[in-house]
């Protein structure tokens, strides 16, 4: 249980004179599960692309296992074992499932059949077993995003950065991407997921980190966080938080 | 001495302009609808041939004929999209190409078969004829196809900026879908940016046949031209075609004369590839 | 793949066969453009079909391909075997100088880049007083052998020769289909920025794409010049030359194994067929023919001919 | 998979039978000329002359011409000459291509062609590895005819003779009309027929003792030549040799009215210059530009026959003749009285006949002393050149001096004055 595998030290993000980031901080310890909450144009994503290095961030520093990793490229964080999703799904639409997990296989596995037998066991670790030779495009958005959660799997990364995974599905559907979280974490990986889906993020994480307005305005577990003043704010506004005052029990 | 360099300079800026006014059909519908069309050049050459044989059938001077071969290409324009374009809307850029390639490859074909390939040109024009002024000579017929680029440029800008149709022209090349929630029926705008954009080279068809000849093949030189001033300029920029087709016009002629006739054309295309690499959308063009 | 693998064998050696069975050496020289122009699509078809990059400026590869082979010859008296391979290694620093700047760009940007080097090299070589300029380079006419790469009574050896880089061509995009290289580049085709979270380095595995395209072209550049023993400008470097590519791709279907073959096997017959029986008469009519399939495969045949013949679902 | 390839199997054995079969009275001859792409309005004229020459041979004419008052060809059982077409569309490799379809596919017993001198050396390439006689008959690269080959004939003087015709043309401009000739300025296109014609220039230049003050090449295929008329215009040549294909020689001459440039003489190497084309779209701005050639309609006057022959081509095309329509006519001409003196189409045969040749001067529609094959080389030794000058729109002999029907206007009067 390696202490500060990833550190996120101060990290600004200025879009001309919108200010997406300011001064972020936070550090991920190895085998945790983070979530990555605030209402609609907090910066979540900005934070998470400064992050998976597809924004250079316009100042602080990334450290991943000690390195700076704020001014590499997509592709070498991710050979460095940083995996991550896209907020809407990028999976590679004219190819097949199987197909699609192998060209995540591919980065540990140059030759073809090692590749296509790391991919097989991927599938079958997320329940594509039956649908390899399916076209992904053919496929629901449940399975959309959990195959492209298999195919960064596939890399065999240290820490998978999840951006919104459970938006649009069912219940059923949210339920089966938290078991899904949890045996991943139970290999022994350490995620960080940007989410809105709370009944999703708040049962698993072990900390959640609150943006609102490119600030970090809260950290802590679950329960800190849901029962924090600013986040209540943060999300219900001044006037229903003033009407609540009275009411002091937690919100279920 | 140096009045031979002005008259290389004036001479590079009237075939500067006449370049941008071929250009700026091509960049109005790349910047509508992301389709560049390869037939381009081969739709200079239909004008061309209609603006001859309006003089040669009814003995009308080409600047006559000026406003009736506009109207044609605009026509044509709207049934090219009708016909060819609307099917590859969505299409895979390389379809997209092929369609306009195939149109290309097709307007040469009828050319050469109903006109023969022989070269044609007006003798006497009522144009005809040069200024002097002091040792340099402007032609007549080239100013006039340089004023003629300047107005259909403005045109067009003013069409585009003030008037409605030309707003809901640029709202649709924005985003079709919210165009479409306006109300703006996207498809006639789209044939409105088609029929524009080839009336456009209507104009510059008819331009040019008082000092140019026109046979199947005149489409090639300019249309490979015309690219170029258009991925210069940045694509889907009006203003950015008209800009740079003034600047390779210059280049052309100022390379020719300085460093050698043989590789003007070949600076031009330097020049291009050094701004494109610059700056990927070109001089004007958005990202 | 066991069907595909027979109906391969039965195909090669009806090529194999041909010749043997009928002496005249039109439809041999037919053939022979048929499968020069197949090599040099699936050389197109690496670039522009698997990775998604549209290329106007593989004719460039050729020219340098036919160019290195006859400067050497005429010049030095080298072998254009040796010259071949010295064609292939300018051919690759020629793609990863312009493929370095020009794979920053997308869709036409990329396009109209590529139209414009392959025109730099066009007038660059049309110019060049050692290269022959727009003269162009006549071929020593030398005794026949296979080290001159030379035959003059008949056709045959060339015949086998093209055929052997024809299915050496095949050969190669059969592996490259199957390799790491080829799934990277279809990923980049499809969503370069899905590729790069998944730690392909997008324009390395372009370069690569690219200087493979560039090989197999400069070898049938050295083929071309050995076949016809003069070579100008124009005849190795039009832009013209480098849209056919993408035609007999498109045709016969992009990114596919058998595209380009089956598109050189429609395309070019159909070239010939029309200027020698319509050329002088037709005037013009040939052309409009050609153009009206292209715009019909266009548009209501996007996958090319190869949809029709396997699946035959159109989406 | 297997349907596909089943079919394409069936595809190449269909695909061996194009070859037809023929009826064996006729005489089959294999004419290459650029039918399409940009020298394609010479190539129609130049193949309308070749099909005069072929209805004169199979038809009966009063004519003081070889084959011109039988039918067909009297030795050979009055057989007809068949012309088969081939369009090798301004590309080398196509006129090879259509050289080997001729001989192989068509069975040709000989070949006329192909006007572009680089395309004319990889067709004559493929007739000499055939061993079928090549007839030449307006290409005048001098290369063409120092490649040894066998099988090649050229009835048309090349730019060897036809360069240093100008320069006795100036020779005599200056004893006769005292004029200044210094200094001469080259203004050629950049393929073979232009740095072809160059080296002769120059040659010939500085044996007569005339400097050149400047030679621009430039690219054809151009949108306009300001530049290239500018740097000549620097070089202030008093006379201007230029070689221009057709699309060219207007682009230039309407570049000198537009940049008012008018040296004293613009001396051009015929091709684009003597097109009926040209004086068609110039019209007045055409007048008094002086151009080598080969054939004139005013000799007509010294000789009769080329006023019928003239008239029959403009009934027959509504163009009027010109130098390569005449000479692609007098090619033909050649070949079909050397196949009936052979008696036969055997390839040798032709040749020998070929060799033989030794037509008279009346029995021509040229100013040439005849018809005579050098026989190492295949040059025709008495081909001539004349020069003629544009005057209100229709070409007229002016050199030399004994053959002129009009007099030189020297110098080339200032566009303003026109």
């Amino acid at each position: 249980m390696k202490k500060d595998l990833l550190i996120i030290d101060n990290i600004t993000k200025r879009f001309g004179g919108l200010l997406a980031n300011q001064n972020i901080s936070f550090s991920i310890d190895e085998g945790e599960i983070i979530g990555l909450i605030g209402p609609n144009g907090a910066g979540k994503s900005t934070l998470f692309n400064c992050i998976s290095c597809y924004y250079n961030s316009n100042s602080g520093k990334i450290l991943f296992n000690g390195t700076d990793i704020s001014r590499k490229t997509p592709e070498a964080i991710c050979q460095m074992g940083i995996g991550r999703t896209f907020q809407l799904v990028r999976i590679f639409k004219e190819m097949t499932v199987l197909e699609n997990i192998m060209i995540g296989a591919f980065l540990k596995h140059a030759k073809q059949g090692d590749a296509t037998a790391k991919a097989e066991e991927t599938a079958n670790l997320f329940g594509f077993t039956e649908k390899l030779s399916l076209e992904a495009g053919s496929l629901t958005i449940s399975d959309q995003k959990r195959l492209e959660v298999a195919r960064a799997f596939a890399t065999e990364p240290k820490i998978l950065l999840l951006d919104e995974m459970m938006a649009g599905l069912n219940i059923q559907e949210v339920r089966e991407t938290t078991d899904l979280i949890l045996k991943l974490r139970g290999m022994g990986l350490t995620l960080v997921l940007v989410e809105h889906v709370m009944e999703g993020i708040m049962p698993i994480a072990n900390r959640v980190i609150v943006l609102d307005y490119g600030l970090k305005i809260a950290e802590g577990t679950p329960e800190e966080v849901v029962n924090n003043e600013k986040v209540i704010e943060a999300y219900f506004g001044k006037k229903y938080h003033a009407k609540r005052r009275g009411n002091t029990a937690p919100l279920q | 001495m140096e009045g031979v360099f002005i008259q290389t300079l004036v001479s590079g800026l009237l075939i500067g302009f006449l370049y941008a006014l071929i250009a700026v059909g091509l960049t109005m519908i790349f910047g509508m609808m992301d389709i560049v069309n390869f037939a381009h050049g081969d739709y200079l050459m239909v004008a061309m041939y209609f603006s001859f044989w309006f003089f040669a059938l009814f003995g009308m001077d080409p600047l006559y004929s000026l406003p009736a071969v506009t109207l044609i290409l605009f026509g044509l324009g709207i049934l090219t999209y009708y016909l060819l374009i609307k099917p590859i809307i969505n299409a895979p850029m390389l379809s997209q190409i092929f369609v306009t390639f195939g149109v290309l490859i097709f307007l040469r074909g009828l050319a050469t078969f109903l006109w023969k390939v022989d070269y044609r040109m007006i003798p006497q024009t009522v144009l005809s004829g040069n200024i002097q002024l002091g040792d340099v000579y402007i032609g007549i017929p080239q100013l006039t196809a340089a004023a003629g680029a300047i107005i259909c440029n403005g045109l067009v800008l003013w069409f585009l900026k003030k008037t409605r149709l030309g707003m809901a022209l640029e709202a649709v090349a924005e985003d079709k879908e919210a165009a479409r929630l306006m109300g703006i029926n996207s498809d006639r705008m789209f044939a409105l940016a088609w029929g524009i954009g080839i009336a456009t080279v209507g104009v510059a068809g008819a331009l040019l046949t008082s000092f140019y000849y026109v046979f199947p093949e005149v489409g090639a030189n300019f249309g490979l031209i015309a690219f170029v001033v258009v991925a210069l300029g940045g694509f889907g920029s009006v203003p950015g075609a008209f800009a740079a087709g003034i600047i390779v016009g210059l280049v052309e002629v100022l390379s020719g004369f300085l460093i050698g006739p043989q590789f003007k054309f070949m600076f031009v295309l330097i020049l291009y590839l050094a701004v494109v690499f610059i700056r990927p959308q070109g001089l004007l063009g958005k990202k | 793949m066991k069907k595909g693998l027979i109906a391969l064998i039965i195909f090669l050696g009806a090529l194999v066969a041909f010749p043997l069975i009928f002496q005249d050496p039109f439809p041999r020289h037919t053939l022979i453009m048929i499968m020069l122009y197949a090599a040099m699509g699936i050389g197109w078809n690496i670039i522009g079909g698997y990775t998604g990059q549209v290329s106007f400026g593989n004719a460039a590869f050729f020219g340098v391909g036919a160019y290195a082979t006859a400067i050497m010859l005429v010049n030095f008296g080298i072998t254009p075997w040796l010259g071949m391979l010295v064609g292939c290694v300018f051919s690759v620093a020629l793609a990863i100088i312009v493929g370095y700047p020009c794979f920053r760009l997308q869709g036409h940007y990329f396009a109209i880049a590529t139209i414009a080097v392959g025109e730099i090299m066009l007038l660059v070589f049309t110019n060049w007083e050692y290269a022959g300029a727009a003269v162009g380079i006549y071929m020593p006419i030398l005794p026949e052998s296979f080290m001159n790469f030379e035959f003059h009574t008949s056709k045959l050896p060339y015949y086998y020769i093209i055929l052997v880089i024809f299915v050496a061509a095949i050969g190669v995009c059969w592996f490259f289909e199957r390799s790491r290289l080829g799934y990277y580049c279809r990923a980049i085709k499809e969503d370069p920025d899905g590729a790069r979270s998944l730690g392909i380095n997008i324009q390395r595995y372009k370069m690569i794409a690219f200087s493979i395209s560039a090989i197999i072209t400069s070898i049938c550049g050295t083929f071309y010049a050995q076949y016809v023993l003069y070579i100008h400008p124009t005849s190795t470097m039009d832009l013209m030359m480098s849209i056919q590519l993408c035609i007999i791709c498109l045709i016969g279907g992009l990114g596919k194994l058998y595209g380009p073959v089956i598109g050189a096997f429609v395309f070019i017959p159909l070239t010939e067929l029309t200027r020698v029986y319509l050329g002088s008469e037709g005037q013009g009519v040939d052309l409009m023919i050609y153009s009206m399939l292209i715009i019909i495969l266009a548009i209501w045949r996007p996958q090319g001919l190869w949809a029709i013949f396997t699946k035959g679902t159109a989406k | 998979m297997k349907k596909l390839f089943q079919g394409f199997c069936m595809f190449l054995l269909l695909f061996s039978f194009t070859s037809l079969a023929y009826a064996q009275d006729e005489i089959r001859i294999g004419v290459i000329f650029p039918l399409t792409g940009p020298a394609a309005s010479t190539g129609q004229v130049l193949l309308e002359g070749v099909r005069l020459a072929a209805d004169i041979v199979n038809t009966k004419n009063n004519l003081n011409m070889p084959l011109a008052k039988t039918i067909g060809l009297p030795n050979l059982k009055g057989a007809k000459i068949k012309i088969i077409p081939g369009d090798h569309q301004g590309k080398p490799e196509i006129g090879m291509a259509e050289a080997e379809r001729l001989i192989t596919q068509e069975k040709v017993v000989a070949i006329i062609g192909c006007y572009n001198s680089g395309i004319t050396a990889t067709a004559s390439q493929a007739a000499e590895r055939y061993g079928i006689p090549f007839v030449n008959d307006s290409s005048t690269s001098p290369s063409l005819t120092e490649r040894g080959f066998k099988w090649f004939f050229r009835t048309t003087p090349n730019d060897d003779l036809l360069s240093e015709n100008f320069f006795h043309f100036l020779n005599d401009m200056k004893k006769k009309k005292k004029i200044n000739a210094n200094p001469i300025a080259l203004f050629n296109e950049n393929t073979l027929f232009g740095t072809d014609s160059r080296k002769y220039q120059e040659k010939y230049a500085a044996k007569y003792g005339y400097p050149i003050s400047g030679v621009v090449l430039y690219p054809a295929k151009s949108t306009q030549l300001t530049s290239e008329i500018q740097k000549l215009k620097s070089y202030n040549p008093r006379i201007v040799m230029q070689t221009s294909y057709i699309a060219d020689a207007i682009l230039s001459m309407k570049g000198y009215k537009e940049l008012n440039f008018a040296p004293d003489a613009i001396l051009a190497n015929n091709a684009g210059f003597i097109d009926p084309e040209f004086t068609k779209s110039l019209g007045k701005d055409a007048n008094f530009i002086l151009s080598r050639e080969v054939w004139a309609k005013d000799l007509a006057l010294k000789k009769p026959m080329i006023k019928t022959i003239a008239d029959m081509f403009q009934k027959r095309t509504g163009k009027s003749m010109d130098g390569s329509s005449s000479r692609a006519f007098t090619a033909t001409i050649v070949l079909a009285d050397a196949i009936n003196r052979a008696k036969s189409t055997e390839p040798a045969k032709i040749r020998q006949a070929l060799l033989e040749t030794n037509m008279k001067a009346d029995q021509l529609i040229m100013p040439w002393d005849g018809v005579k094959f050098d026989a190492k080389t295949g040059q025709n030794m008495q081909g001539k050149g004349i020069i003629v000058q544009v005057q209100n729109g229709e070409y007229y002999t002016v050199w030399p001096f004994n053959l002129a029907t009009k007099d030189v206007v020297w110098p080339f009067p200032k566009w303003e004055k026109r």
